[in-house]
């Protein structure tokens, strides 16, 4: 366990031994949440074979979409890639192995995790094509289908502001997968905004208690915001 | 002239009643946030984590953290609250989301609907569709009569993957608005000027209609 | 499901219609988060043979130590009784039946009803005495045992502050167990010492979001605050 | 003169290093919240919601919503967070706390722990021992090493149900501090004063000592 007092390091730090082959977890549905730079600095320090966890595949040439590009990628778990055609086109040419959950089972197999449980019971997909390769159980007359939980050595997380333990808090909808991540891997790095002194985050506001943090990065809002999707309604 | 798309928006829209929750599904139906109106007590949910969600009025500067699940830059109304994807599933698989709209690739008169995938041609992943099909209290299907090529999307069995099976409740197309029953789909309204005739040529699926009920729109 | 503009009401109209032999969630962790005002309203209206889910007993003569003494209580689910010897004495003498539930399990079964889930996989207590009668299985090489969703007809719960739609924020220890309860029954009532109107409360401090609240009611702090055994350290 | 309960507390403060996350069971272990020292980076878990809690200081007004899990007031430090049951069980489960101290009914040489139930007598339920017991990194015992009638509570072997089995690592008593390993329960320190044979005599398991290395506290 990282120290209370330990957790605040630079980009280098945080992203150091890191091995080929590791199962990441990546916050962010879409751009907001998207851990930027924490992301580039995977880019830079070179791992391959990288499993992948995120709800989405971000867009073309941003955040994971470049992890994808540059080959780095074996395996992605996912929800949706409606926003990444390169992601889709990786994935059909057999570049990278994709696999689908519906997005509220992808949350819950992480937050399982997070939380210690080896799975839980779902009726959820039962006999479409996503039930293939589940096991199913009877309890108290229903029909259930087990997820098992969904671990990472590494989960990189954005957090709008922290305190130097590495309390979180998350902004609007930047908040999606970043809280369950947060709890699910065995080393949780988070970058954020703005890191506080201990006791200058009001205590009722805080989504992610320190005690799951291991590195707590700060990054400015230039490095961290990417994305040409966005569009009004 | 009204367009297709706006015979459908206008009528989706006198499905959601005062006090309600609703989630807008990608595409099409997204557009009905602006067919509802401004002073009703109605929270529009987002599968990415909101719940109170407005379109960005012009000249309201865009919040790049506050998006919708189709990637959209929105803002909140009172009443709002932001959570996690965790929470967000919740209120849909625990059915407190009072009327959900989706568009549909293939509808059926069982209610199932086929809207994620089409082997072979279009498979980006199944996102958050098969909750809010499986799990809302009111699935309304807001699409097309026809595919580009002029086939019946509204059919007697779906062929494509399903996104979850008897789950439909009502199907809005710019020809009629039709209720799944056990007996078949029941043409409740259809569109002003169209007659039954044309209806059951653009269908391949079992109609019941009957004139002295039946309304226009 | 309740309409949004039709959730503020008093405490008769809220409590109506709860029936003899109802499952009855209950918040609180000791005093601290107990619905009191809603309990004795509870108390007044006479329903018999209930089930009650509390994390404890609270106290005797406050809470449901008021109910189980009036002999209404049929079957209670807990984690510990420590703090009621009435309650005690109430389950050594037959009067009422206690399940025990290991805290953070009873806590993980009623959130997931709360997210519609049937059950999860815990390896906690595997070989002890609370294992008796739990299915296990095998998964991935390891045993797990499955603990079944835990759902209710009713939950009552305390917030320190609400708007008209039901959007809750609780506060500091009075958390607890409400904000899992006010997601796992079928109607959720929640007491509140102030009701605001609909973008008061800021959006990303909300703990409960409205979808789940069925009925909001103002009590004053006089009516909510019980509770004699708190102590210093 | 130090009494008995003193002399654990203040030997088990050892145990806390800076930067570290504690959790502190009800009864003894609780008092050793005012033997840690002020300045140190540690926060305190209690599992009713808080992570931070600290005494309560004379003078400091109560507050009502601020317990910790045996029903102290408490108050809070810098860095303190509060939470929901289900987050505060994570922790646990997830191996987040990294030492908790914990009472004693039995404790035996092979680590086993009995601290809930005596049947027949004492039964108010398991609260968060179980998992605290199974799940917390590092588990330290405090207890009298003898019961009020003098009867060893360190054992060969727990009579009582477990509250965990193989989960303890160290246990501190007024007369001992002791680690369990596979061969034993190895004596690290002995209470200044006492004899090694009136330690064997108090204690009903296999104690390991060599002399040459024992410490004094």
């Amino acid at each position: 366990m990282t120290l209370l007092n330990q957790k605040v390091c630079d980009l280098d730090a945080a992203m150091a031994n890191i091995s080929d082959g590791a199962t990441i977890m990546v916050g962010g549905f879409g751009s907001p949440g998207t851990p930027f730079a924490l992301l580039d600095a995977l880019l830079a320090s070179g791992q391959r074979n990288l499993t992948l966890i995120k709800n989405d595949a971000n867009e073309p040439g941003i955040g994971i979409g470049k992890l994808i590009e540059a080959g780095r990628v074996k395996r992605l778990i996912t929800s949706h890639l409606g926003l990444n055609r390169t992601a889709i086109e990786a994935m059909n040419s057999g570049e990278i192995e994709v696999t689908f959950h519906p997005q509220g089972l992808l949350a819950e197999k992480i937050r399982c995790a997070g939380v210690g449980h080896g799975g839980f019971l779902t009726d959820i997909g039962i006999s479409t094509e996503i039930a293939e390769g589940r096991h199913e159980i009877n309890l108290e007359g229903g029909t259930w289908a087990i997820e098992p939980a969904l671990q990472a050595d590494v989960a990189l997380v954005h957090a709008e502001r922290a305190d130097r333990y590495g309390n979180l808090i998350y902004r609007a909808t930047a908040s999606n997968f970043n809280p369950l991540m947060a709890m699910a891997a065995e080393r949780v790095i988070a970058q954020t905004y703005r890191i506080d002194t201990p006791g200058n985050l009001p205590i009722d506001t805080i989504h992610t208690p320190c005690a799951f943090i291991s590195h707590v990065v700060q990054v400015d809002h230039a490095s961290s915001q990417q994305g040409a999707c966005l569009h009004d309604l | 002239m009204i367009s297709d798309q706006q015979r459908i928006l206008t009528r989706a829209a006198r499905e959601v009643t005062d006090g309600q929750i609703v989630n807008l599904g990608i595409g099409l139906p997204t557009r009905l946030f602006h067919y509802l109106p401004d002073d009703m007590n109605v929270l529009v949910h987002s599968e990415n984590g909101v719940l109170g969600c407005r379109p960005r009025q012009e000249g309201e500067l865009p919040d790049s953290d506050m998006i919708d699940s189709g990637g959209a830059y929105i803002a909140t109304r009172a009443g709002a609250s932001v959570f996690d994807s965790a929470m967000s599933f919740a209120m849909i698989r625990r059915s407190r989301i009072d009327v959900t709209f989706m568009g549909a690739f293939e509808v059926d008169q069982e209610g199932n609907l086929a809207n994620w995938k089409i082997p072979g041609k279009f498979s980006p992943g199944i996102g958050g569709a098969m909750e809010l099909a499986q799990k809302v209290a009111r699935l309304v299907v807001l699409c097309s009569h026809n595919d580009k090529h002029g086939n019946p999307k509204i059919l007697t069995r779906c062929q494509l993957p399903l996104t979850a099976s008897r789950c439909v409740a009502r199907i809005i197309t710019e020809k009629a608005v039709m209720d799944v029953t056990p007996a078949g789909l029941e043409v409740v309204e259809v569109a002003e000027g169209l007659g039954i005739e044309a209806l059951r040529e653009a269908t391949n699926a079992t109609l019941l209609i009957d004139e002295s009920r039946l309304g226009r729109f």
